[in-house]
């Protein structure tokens, strides 16, 4: 485990290099199937990643480091989280468009009994009829995932995107 | 109502922006190429951006502190608002007097001074030069001549108005105060969210819009298209066009004011016209739609405070839209959410859900961003093309409903005259 | 062939392009400026593609069922073609008569109807606006005035004619008819490709060129390339100059039309000429370069429809180049392939690989879009300077060969007319 | 492996974890390695990683949405594809351009015997004279792996990009 | 291994399937850490990814492809490492920026004893106040690792990028 | 010094060009407009770029053998760089005569001649066309009339200068020659780098900066700036107002000459108006600030060599910098480092090294980068302001010390006067 992580890691219990390991490829998977539910715009999908009493943020890095309560998009509890899946059905009007996630460097920052903390970088590229496919949000991942009889879930995610403004809307979460 | 002329503060006009002509049909028209050209783009900047008018710059709950500082924009102009030794909030512009290098160059922070990077001439928070090193020159050569005179030379510095916690600047010297330049039925509205009380920062949410600016600030003036088009509005009561509204131009058009009453989710005559309501679609969390009664009159409110903001008040979530156009066809949309330093803990955690109303990813924004985008397509390259707003009749007089477009046609008639059309 | 008068259809023109002078030289020079002026762009979509001409739209394969729609452009306007109750099509502009939005947000699918989702204005498949919600306000109060007239505000109806399949539009109402705009040469070459029978969509490609529109629409009549840069061309012997070839320009030159003969690879004195033939080069899977001979002529056929189309048969791959110009320096080219109805399972696995030849990523076309971003790039910044065409001579008349520039003569003397330049 | 991807997979002798993972790594080095040789530009390379019997497409998603046959770039059958390499050497002329891949978000959908399906989001970033670099395709691999003695080859893979229109040209496969 | 990857390897001692996935792994960390660290714009920690006698370069894929000498970023030996990440902190002006590392097919291609030499491709997203988010660089890693008792260091890294000029200014080591 | 009449090129200017007034100071202030305005920046690349001024194109090392090329650019037209049979060295415009394509796609390389594409015509490395494929037809048809002058249709030809190894190049065929263009003090500065010796390229860097080109040319005619910004310079000595320095218009003022001493580490009486000096701050390896002595007279030197190139000399890197404007709002600065055929290993070790201060991650150059970023970011939308430039006093005579805006007051009066303002 590369020193730098280790220094970062507040673990009562550090794990060795090999569970570490063995920890990083489940949250990978995790990571990778968040992913996929939203690319295929898949939101009931996306509601299923989350435990009972999560908190999804997608929040700008200027309100994250200036510890700014407000997330452009904020679920404090399932039931938040469901209704947005809901909303997104059924009351949102928007243009078509499909969504591609890239996900690089994954991290554990630190591990307390079930609870992990990790981060991750995610590119999100769009594209739209008539128009050329951009890059509509570039950021980082921090994140409090538990382990639960279902798997791993998201205690609490926060995506934190870099874009000083977002492109038009963010209708599909990050 | 005080009518406040808008002098023309440009001595040349862009050839194209001279040529065109407005529909004979007047302010019930409205011609697509006041979206497209970029020379009215030009004239706007500085007719209305530049020129006699307020214009939001920030809260000032975001520079609390001497030093504190916040970068901001009237039009396509950047300006520095900051806090002075006195607390009294000083906004300059931000390009040095000596070659126009922005001299500040982070969003926010705390200050003592502004140092140009580039030659480091020095200003006061009020903008005024007080450094120009090696002005004397190094080892007996060269330095500045004699006759220059330092204190012509500060940063451009702007008229400003703190009103109970929301500041607004402006370029012109001979504005009129801002009580005059609202009038007093928006200056009751701007109290009624600004009631001297302190404020505290939520945060920010930015978005860019492929449209003309004014098409942002329309919608705002357009109650007609909420309980239409935003089905989630309309499912939960939130606005509708079966509730108590009033529809309300003022100073000539250019401000509006747009009120209604969240009245909750039910089913009445007017409902089958929204054939977007989905009485059978409800929630999880009941909360996002149930706001805290914090205003006595339990109105819902919309204002357009010409040119430069909406201020919004729906649910419990208040916010400011700062509208920062970037050219013909693309507007920036920089929100601020507040609240109350007396907030009690359970009122700043709806504050917080009902955001989600709101901003990029609002369950109504959304449908504005995203139709305000395909209007822009609709307006480009159909500059032999018009908009009709007839709603509600084709005169120009307040209403107190929301079926209609009073309030645009109001802007336009105001907007055709002071752009000379 | 007829000489159809392409009238001014714009009163106002831009500044820019109204004092451009051709070369004295007339038809056998193009200025590059017909490349990079905006203004001059602007024109062309109002006077070409706004004006009498028929526009290529949509194959009816596309939109088989009623209420089935496709989206298309016409220049830079955006149409939206539907096949009506009765099975005949319509073709309307997407432009909503109320505020402009886009009506049609998707690209294909059915719908009974079109609401715009701003307002929700309804329109019948024909445009005419059916349904404009709050009409007669909500709860006695607002709506339209009582002289609104719905029958004068539907989406903007175009001329339309089907062509054994292949579908036209016009913007125009005082547009000649189809059959007197292409003439009886090109015409006939339209109806050999679209001889009555059912079609069968394979699919679409689309690609961005930054070009001018001119310059792709030029590439297709211009035979002369073709023997020399292609090389997968000239050794499989698809289009060569040693082949038993025309060059045929119609109605004062805007079409063309441009044939061969596919002999197969071969060596010959003129190949001595096409430095890029390739006779050591031989394919692992013939079937590539083996047309099936589908068409008693055995010919090869290039079609120029002006302003909006490239009609293509080569080999068995069959496909309508729709162009889309973007600026005065990008166009957009989207190919709709497409076979027969009646086609054998082998002929259409043929028309699937040759369709390998051409589109973006075409044996063939890779060379044509790589050199027509290279002709872009030499046209810009050199407005002094000029093109010459002079292969096969100075004259438009039809030849029968193809070591000629004649169509792109015949082109530039109808463009320059048609422009007023 | 998370219920969302067991859901999907259709294989009657189903891979425990450890297995899948296996598998999943085998596959990624094969999709690592084909990006590899399109961004080398080493089209002689390229067509080692196709059956004799196999299927290449680049096809938009648009016409793949609606089932359309066409392909931007269609090669049916081993020999397609090694005239496809052979043509890009010797007739094709185009301008010289560098071209980066980058993959995230492997999945596999299905396995039977030794024929595996499994999807990838790509990405790839062009490079020009004169010119910023940009996003030229963004989009899924949609394959049918199969393995053979020379290791797993694919038999069928689709590069189904989201763009809605090329960038010019497609020269490189994706 | 893929052949192809085989082909390239020069090893005396070549490793197996298992080992060169275990390197593999190993190195990714080092990679991962490393583009982190640059995310962070924690220019201390890069310096110690780094061996005493290193030498890493910013280069052009011109000049690299050229076999230029001259980098556009160049340390030869910690020593300037460690100047250049003194620098950045101490005299640089610049305006405050975001970065974002993706990285994407890492290759070993030579192994003789504790000297390494990989590769991978990175894509560099910058984010800006008032600006869009944008790719600033695209390209290769190409890398010599050496084993330490401090674990894998950098004895030569040269981060060639494809793109044909720099936007602006080159900061944040890549 | 000679007075060299720069000529107005091209007949027609640019309407809003025209109308412009510079401020009624004179030289001593800047109006921001001529860093926005495109028709200015139109004008400019006629009037210099394309007009009687020489321009660096190459170093010769960079094209040793004959049919090596290089492309390069002159403003916005791009040209190619050839050495021919006989080792002289052709500069020739790349479009080409047919139809406007790029005959050269690779940006270095060897030929025997150049071969367009598009249809092949082929010229020699003088540019004459010396071959127009199926120029008699094919098969006794087609082919290029009779009057066809080959010889009329090469590409453009530039003149040639090649001073000591570096290549320099101009479309005005009326250009006075290279000594008299640039005046005895600069040549003797420009042959000071370029002795005759051979040369060795090190390589490149290439860059965008999102300002106007002449930002750029400013900040290298800015001593001024130098000793206060570049905390790296400043703290190490490399570049200080208390160091022996000179500042030089040159040519009425279009080129400037800026020559400084490094004095290495050092606190003076000066050093308190130099805020970032560093004092503390100590490097880990001090080669890079340590130059071996190359040149005799010990000298720094920048010099704007208009309007193409600043020739820069600083510790021991030596580079060109090629200025390629590429709209009024950007410029590519693209670096050429080189060194000498005789260089030691240990001085070719320090050009590497010292070659980190320069370029687009150069130490001293980032601050440069980002200060004219944000430059253009204040003279945006800011046509009514204007710079003032009056360190050193108001006139244009030559200085001896750094603490003086005088360069760049005589290229402005030069400027003014050539621009027709
Ligand atoms: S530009 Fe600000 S000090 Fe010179
Ligand atoms: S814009 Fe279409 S209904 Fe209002
Ligand atoms: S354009 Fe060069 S040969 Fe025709
Ligand atoms: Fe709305
Ligand atoms: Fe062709
Ligand atoms: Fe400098």
């Amino acid at each position: 485990m590369p020193a730098e992580t280790a220094a970062k890691m507040e673990s009562g219990e550090a794990l060795d290099r090999t569970e570490l390991r063995a920890l990083k490829q489940d949250l990978w998977e995790l990571y990778e199937d968040y992913a996929q539910a939203c690319d295929r715009q898949d939101f009931q999908a996306w509601t299923t990643f989350f435990t009972q009493d999560c908190e999804y943020k997608a929040i700008s890095r200027e309100n994250f480091d200036e510890a700014l309560p407000h997330a452009t998009l904020y679920c404090d509890g399932l039931g938040m989280v469901k209704d947005r899946a809901m909303a997104l059905r059924e009351t949102a009007v928007y243009e078509p468009r499909h969504l591609r996630h890239f996900l690089s460097g994954l991290r554990v920052t630190s591990v307390a009994g079930d609870s992990i903390e990790s981060e991750a970088n995610f590119l999100v590229v769009e594209s739209m009829s008539g128009r050329e496919s951009r890059i509509v949000f570039v950021g980082t991942y921090v994140d409090r995932v538990v382990r639960t009889p279902q798997g791993l879930k998201f205690q609490s995610r926060q995506a934190v995107f870099d874009n000083y403004r977002v492109l038009v809307s963010l209708v599909v979460p990050i | 109502m005080a009518s406040i002329p808008l002098q023309q503060t440009e001595s040349r006009e862009a050839g194209e922006a001279a040529e065109r002509r407005w529909p004979e049909e007047g302010h019930t028209r409205i011609p697509y190429w006041v979206y497209t050209d970029e020379s009215i783009f030009k004239k706007e900047m500085q007719r209305f951006f530049h020129g006699p008018t307020w214009n939001y710059v920030a809260l000032d709950c975001e520079v609390p502190n001497p030093g504190d500082f916040k970068r901001s924009w009237i039009g396509n102009s950047q300006v520095v608002v900051v806090r002075d030794k006195d607390g009294s909030i000083n906004v300059v512009e931000n390009r040095c007097a000596h070659k126009g290098a922005l001299v500040c160059w982070k969003n926010k922070g705390n200050a003592k001074d502004f140092t140009c990077p580039y030659h480091q001439w020095n200003y006061d928070l009020k903008g005024n030069l007080q450094g120009v090193p090696l002005k004397r020159g190094a080892l007996g050569q060269g330095g500045m001549p004699k006759d220059f005179d330092q204190k012509k030379w500060g940063l451009r510095k702007l008229q400003v108005t703190n009103r109970g916690g929301s500041i607004w600047a402006s370029f012109d010297p001979e504005v009129p105060d801002f009580e005059t330049y609202c009038g007093p039925e928006m200056l009751s509205y701007v109290d009624r969210l600004f009631p001297g009380k302190g404020l505290r920062l939520l945060g920010y949410s930015r978005q860019i819009i492929p449209c003309n600016w004014k098409m942002y600030f329309e919608n705002l003036k357009d109650p007609y298209h909420a309980t239409l088009l935003h089905a989630f509005f309309i499912t939960f009561g939130l606005w509708r066009a079966d509730s108590k509204s009033e529809s309300i131009p003022c100073s000539d058009g250019r401000h509006g004011i747009m009120v209604s009453r969240n009245e909750g989710k039910k089913t009445t005559e007017a409902t089958k016209d929204m054939s977007r309501f989905k009485g059978e679609f409800d929630l999880e969390d009941k909360d996002t739609v149930t706001p805290f009664p914090e205003f006595p009159d339990r109105k819902v409110v919309g204002l357009t405070l010409f040119p430069s903001v909406v201020l919004q008040q729906q649910a419990n979530t208040l916010g400011m839209r700062h509208i920062i156009p970037l050219s013909a066809k693309e507007v920036e949309v920089s929100w601020t959410f507040f609240g109350y330093e007396d907030d009690t803990p359970e009122l700043a955690r709806l504050r917080l859900r009902h955001s989600n109303l709101m901003g990029p990813a609002g369950f109504v924004s959304i449908d504005d961003s995203e139709v305000l985008t395909q209007c822009q397509f609709g307006a480009n390259g159909a500059e032999d093309s018009m908009a009709v707003i007839e709603m509600g009749g084709k005169d120009t007089e307040p209403q107190d409903h929301m079926v209609t477009e009073v309030l645009i046609r109001s802007f336009y008639r105001f907007y055709k005259e002071a752009m000379g059309f």
